[in-house]
């Protein structure tokens, strides 16, 4: 359990030395029975499994969206996730794997010595007992869904050719080097910062930017005037089903071993979304009186966005407060917007942003050492200081993640254009941009 | 001469005006999923905290018959499709100068 | 005497012909999905390469009033769902012979 | 005057009709989905063990045409969407009294 | 192998003795060559992800449920699977698991001294070689599916109100100690019953119980007079789909460890899901001249329930006739229940009840103990009183369920209200519960 | 890692030998540090997963078709695939196994020796550390799968009767005996072929039979006159998801370990098949001026085929070379066919075929002994050799299947039927084969 996420806690370097120590010199670092940890048959094949389940998650992901836009734009939204799936898993393993975690002194980035896979040891120490190849596809699955989830923001206006030259960017210059400061070896990393699966890596830094994009695009043709009700709720369903189950993989897969820790964070993540969802019905129940499938759909989801950065390092009841509170912040955080009247269309910053950042923040309020040992005490556990270490990676990734966006926006909209034409947009997607339609008479 | 009859009704009626239709000889009719607000209000729906004004599903069903079948048709439809309730429908019924048999290339009211 | 006006728009114009009516006191409407073909051509799609000539999604927005209300009926649609561009759609007016309110059985004008 | 010519086709005839229907001049058209029953029977469903009437499933495709175009369109559907087994379908024809555009607010024959 | 159901055989408090005795006192129990089973990573893997293709199970019959019922009502089929994947996730952890598997000396319960997961040993005797998290959290994706299964006997007219209120009720009443009588410790597992996966505790207690409920609250409106197809049927078998792949998690998952009695489960399973699909369709070419999608559908989950009890018991031939003989059954009483005129409206009854008591009566027919050491052997391996010890089991399920159904149906019909009103069933309950749709233009 | 694919390297009886020898003898093949490996709970979680994982394909594909198809013909498409999960899972069981991995000593077969599973060894020695079942069930889904393929040829004009004796004939006479001797211990394994998950035995065979059905059965009903567009799109996407899903096990599974070949497999599979969506979508742009969803799908499945007799052989740079030029064969291939004018109706020759084909000689090209030491180097590695060996099994797979194919249709036309009669296709095979509609009021 405690080589799990050893490198989030000494920093990579220091990881990587103490795994280099394993093999060369025999001594053991503090918790560690045993000389280098060999690599276990049972820790690959569940992070394999979670390799591949955290891939579902992206066309889960895509239905989730899709279902919720109106039927014109069922194929793009759908698309804008597929895509990235075969994007980004070429962008990472020829360079995005090696800028995020790949060895360098650099801030933002590791390096460029892993370009095409090339020259890694065959051991990552971030997941000592697997092969390497088995952890840079997990975290492959990681940086695809990451860019995907922006989608909720610019659904149903944004040009296929903008969206592939602005994903791939957004890719290189947010989301690697967010990864590399909190994962592969940066700073928040050795300063502390607790983020076991992915709260700012992946929800803050898509929440933030899909707040940008949100107001950089402005509103969809007719907003406001138009109803625009979700066109096909089972799809709605599908993908909030998908996510849930391909979830453990996400959180329980990045424990990168099938041990205590990680049987926790399977637990802590299903009790979270359960209880987001909960929440966020009885919400609705009280204030239009009737629970929704959208709501009890939505309200997973945003448990398990919070939970994600926490389900390592906090215990079962941290779970139910953090799952608990997160509905009532995110449900809030979409009647603002309905208020303030800009269009995060699928509340992308609603969910993950609001949601992201509370996990953050609460892991730095829940987490026990006992839970983890590679991990922190919180804020409950009398220590104060961890919340500051999860405000200061907050802070940083909300920024960063807002300002490179907003000049990727720009670069990409005087370049390839982001929008799409009013006609076009009218048109719809599937049509303007694809030349399809979704469903045929 | 013939008339269009269209018959707005509610879903589950179908089963019980087809029938009724059947019965007394008509079977040629064509069926539509509609949507439809009336009397009977849509529902106001609300997603992630946002309204929307829904409207209710219907259908319509359409024959053409011939004008002395009108009369009988429509009792048999109201007959079939009532519920006493808010929303049971409407029937409209249309002048329709010419009909034509495509696989016969027949005309006039023995091509409904 | 009635008429039926069937209104053939551009979905995204739905709610604002609806509320357009409502507003003026036409709350009986009944919508249907359809595809169409006029001055805006329809667009050709590809699937793995073959080309297939796509219709447009439209719908039709149907309203049967009384013969003195046709005029306003018209413009408030003609108002309402009126983009400018081509595919904006076209009103057709026809005659009704007849109305009936499955409910309770009134015919005429005072069922629709 | 105008009629409203509405085909109730099979759902394998429409490239057929629509071809037919632009190589000579009339592009507007509306196409919708329907089930109907004729001559050519529904076809008994199972579920479970539960039997069920089925319909079976058409296209409407409608044209609003000049009186004097009636005849010629009636002729190419009737060419192009007959099979000549039963379940080919019926035209029917019915008067409009007017047709506005909604785009240019353009009335009568011109607007079709 | 051998310690998989060792609970099953043993009684839990002798199997606790044992598995204490393997640290304390270094004895083995017969068949075990080692001291002390360590925590095995294999074994973890497999039951988390077991754990996950279960929790997909309950969306799968969501789906499966929500494509045969009315499009009206579409999405509060669907919701009231996946608000109980929420609702029992947290009853589980806060009293369910303590309920059922914790222990205590009363007849129906464990005791309440897990309740929030407290005071847990790090590992349950039931599954020595993985976390005592990763088996209970197996455990609640069981929980979870049973009242979701119910939803199919009154489809398309329960509030959802009264529904949420039952379900908690009937999960803690119910549910609970079924799951503890005959799993958790309880006098049915002492008496060495034998149900490998849950087809008493699972499939028996939801079948009977819907049956009961069937029967309280009448017919849909309409039923007989209207036409009430499957609204959408590629929804079914997309439904049938993940339930098949996910109840090898169910069925192999149950022997708790990456063994061959795994495996055993794993080819059970598929053999006689297989061979009762192939029987319905011949059934259905004989009795209406077609094989239906829909009975392939249907049988395949018919074959799942039947040999849910039986998959690590029996071999290889008794799984084909397991499999071969359960769509004989299900699919007269189906007619049966079309001719009495009752409307069980998605077969709930029709499938789990007389598939599950099948499934059970059949594991003490063709139970062997060369395949399980820990199971016994059936009748034709020469032991009828096994069956004697099924039928046991088999009939107290089914009285237990009904008379509870009929008590908690009554309580909650008199408090918070079961049926919704002719109009809100008319309108659908969708709209009427919900206030959404599951399609829009 | 070694002992992967010893079967294919060595031929199956010296691989039975040195697995007897292990015991027996207790010498050890190069490469092994260890005597007869033991039953590893790591490996048999992963095998089990994988089969799952390769379960869950089939329905995968059947909702990749029934996109695709006429509205009128959904169910019939997906019943093709459903139904064949049934009809072939006890086909194996009973004599499709034997037929194909049992011991033998005629050309075509295996042999009958394990009929009914009986007298089977306890472990397969082509997966020396799973459980034989784990293995075997592992194989029944690829053997389900493969028939089920070339539904797409056939799509719309087939009678279920027909189509239920052609596939189990196919199995037996065309599946078992390429999966004989390519993997079970035949000819083509003993020459040297290498094929890791099935470019030949699975994709090639189905792709040449689509072909020859495609001509033998001539157009469907309207073909070139009526339009045919997919009538649901979000279901092809929905099967590609799970296909791609699902194909981690069909390829990393296939390594029969969770070792570091299985992670080899994973990435290779993976990158291989993101490239092929991108070209895809490239040469759309360039030849439509659009890209598609329906290529993104269709390449990545073309990326999926191609890749699958390679992906346990070639190193990163080869899977991108093999996705990048699959996708334009396979596009070039569909293109050809339109102009040729004949009826492959969802291009499984075009995709599966093709790919097939491409993906079994690109292994010959970039396949690396450093990889896989039980494999061998290709052409770029100096061994021109192995292309010639690739090339004689490519040769004898597409000659056999296509001869066998013609010989069962006849046979099968002559008997039962294979063709719609002209009204029933006109009314669709959901009506008339089947008595059901997928879609209703
Ligand atoms: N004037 C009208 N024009 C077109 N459709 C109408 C009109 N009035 C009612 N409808 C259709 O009939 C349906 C039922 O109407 P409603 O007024 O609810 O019935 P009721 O006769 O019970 O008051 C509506 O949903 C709508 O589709
Ligand atoms: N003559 C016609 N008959 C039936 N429907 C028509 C006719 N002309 C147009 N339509 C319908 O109206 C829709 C809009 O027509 P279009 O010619 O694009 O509008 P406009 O040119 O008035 O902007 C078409 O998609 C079609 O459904
Ligand atoms: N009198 C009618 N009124 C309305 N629709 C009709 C009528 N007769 C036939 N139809 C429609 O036409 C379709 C084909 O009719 P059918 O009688 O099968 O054709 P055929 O002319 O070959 O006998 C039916 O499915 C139905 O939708």
């Amino acid at each position: 359990m405690e080589f799990s996420r050893l490198g989030v806690r000494l920093g990579w370097k220091t990881a990587a030395l103490a795994a280099a120590g394993f093999s060369l010199l025999g001594t053991v670092p503090a918790g560690a029975q045993q000389a280098a940890p060999a690599i276990s048959a049972g820790d690959t094949a569940w992070l394999l499994v979670s390799a591949a389940l955290v891939l579902l998650m992206t066309p889960g992901l895509a239905f989730f969206y899709a279902g919720m836009v109106r039927k014109k734009n069922v194929l793009a939204t759908i698309m804008q996730s597929f895509i990235l799936i075969a994007l980004i898993s070429v962008q990472w393993v020829i360079w995005g794997y090696s800028l995020a975690f790949g060895p360098g002194k650099s801030f933002l980035f590791g390096g460029l010595d892993w370009l095409f896979l090339k020259h890694m040891p065959d051991v990552s120490p971030l997941a000592p007992t697997v092969p390497h190849y088995a952890y840079m596809i997990f975290q492959a699955m990681f940086a695809i869904i990451t860019p995907a989830l922006i989608c909720g923001a610019y659904a149903e206006r944004l040009s296929f050719k903008g969206f592939v030259v602005f994903s791939l960017l957004w890719a290189t210059f947010v989301y690697d080097p967010i990864a590399h400061l909190v994962w592969g070896g940066g700073y928040f990393g050795s300063l502390g910062a607790l983020d076991f699966a992915g709260g700012t890596v992946v929800h803050m830094s898509s929440g933030y930017s899909a707040l940008a994009l949100a107001l950089l695009l402005g509103k969809r043709k007719g907003y406001g005037r138009e109803n625009m009700p979700p066109h096909n709720l089972t799809l709605v369903l599908l993908g909030a089903s998908l996510l849930w189950f391909g979830w453990f993989g996400f959180n329980a897969g990045s424990a990168c071993a099938a041990n205590a820790l990680a049987c926790n964070a399977f637990v802590t993540t299903n009790t979270a979304t359960a209880m987001a969802a909960l929440m966020w019905c009885a919400i609705e129940m009280i204030h239009h009186g009737k629970a929704t499938t959208l709501g009890a759909a939505s309200g997973a989801v945003a448990g398990l966005v919070a939970i994600t950065p926490a389900c390592g390092y906090v215990d079962l009841v941290g779970s139910l407060w953090i799952g608990a509170i997160v509905s009532l912040l995110c449900y809030t955080a979409i009647q603002v917007k309905i208020q303030l009247g800009y269009d995060d269309s699928l509340d992308t910053f609603g969910v993950h942003g609001v949601g992201g950042t509370w996990g953050a923040l609460a892991t730095g309020i829940w987490a026990l050492k006992s839970i983890n040992s590679a991990g922190a005490d919180g804020v409950l556990a009398g220590n104060p200081g961890q919340f500051l270490v999860q405000l200061k990676t907050v802070g940083f990734t909300a920024v960063y993640s807002i300002a490179l966006t907003v000049v990727l926006y720009f670069l990409v909209d005087k370049t390839v254009g982001m929008r799409v034409g009013q006609r076009e947009e009218e048109l719809g997607l599937d049509l303007s941009q694809h030349g399809e339609e979704g469903y045929h008479i | 001469m013939m008339k269009k009859i269209e018959a707005i009704i509610r879903p589950s009626a179908l089963r019980a005006v087809l029938d009724g239709l059947k019965a007394v000889g008509y079977p040629g009719v064509t069926v539509a999923e509609v949507q439809g607000h009336g009397k009977q209000k849509g529902i106001t729906e609300s997603y992630r905290g946002q309204s929307v004004e829904g409207l209710l599903p219907k259908l319509v069903v359409t024959a053409v018959v011939g004008d002395k079948q009108v009369k009988k048709v429509v009792n048999i439809i109201v007959k079939t499709a009532r519920t006493g309730e808010i929303g049971d429908g409407k029937i409209f019924v249309s002048p329709v100068s010419d009909a034509i048999r495509i696989r016969t290339g027949e005309k006039g009211e023995k091509a409904v």
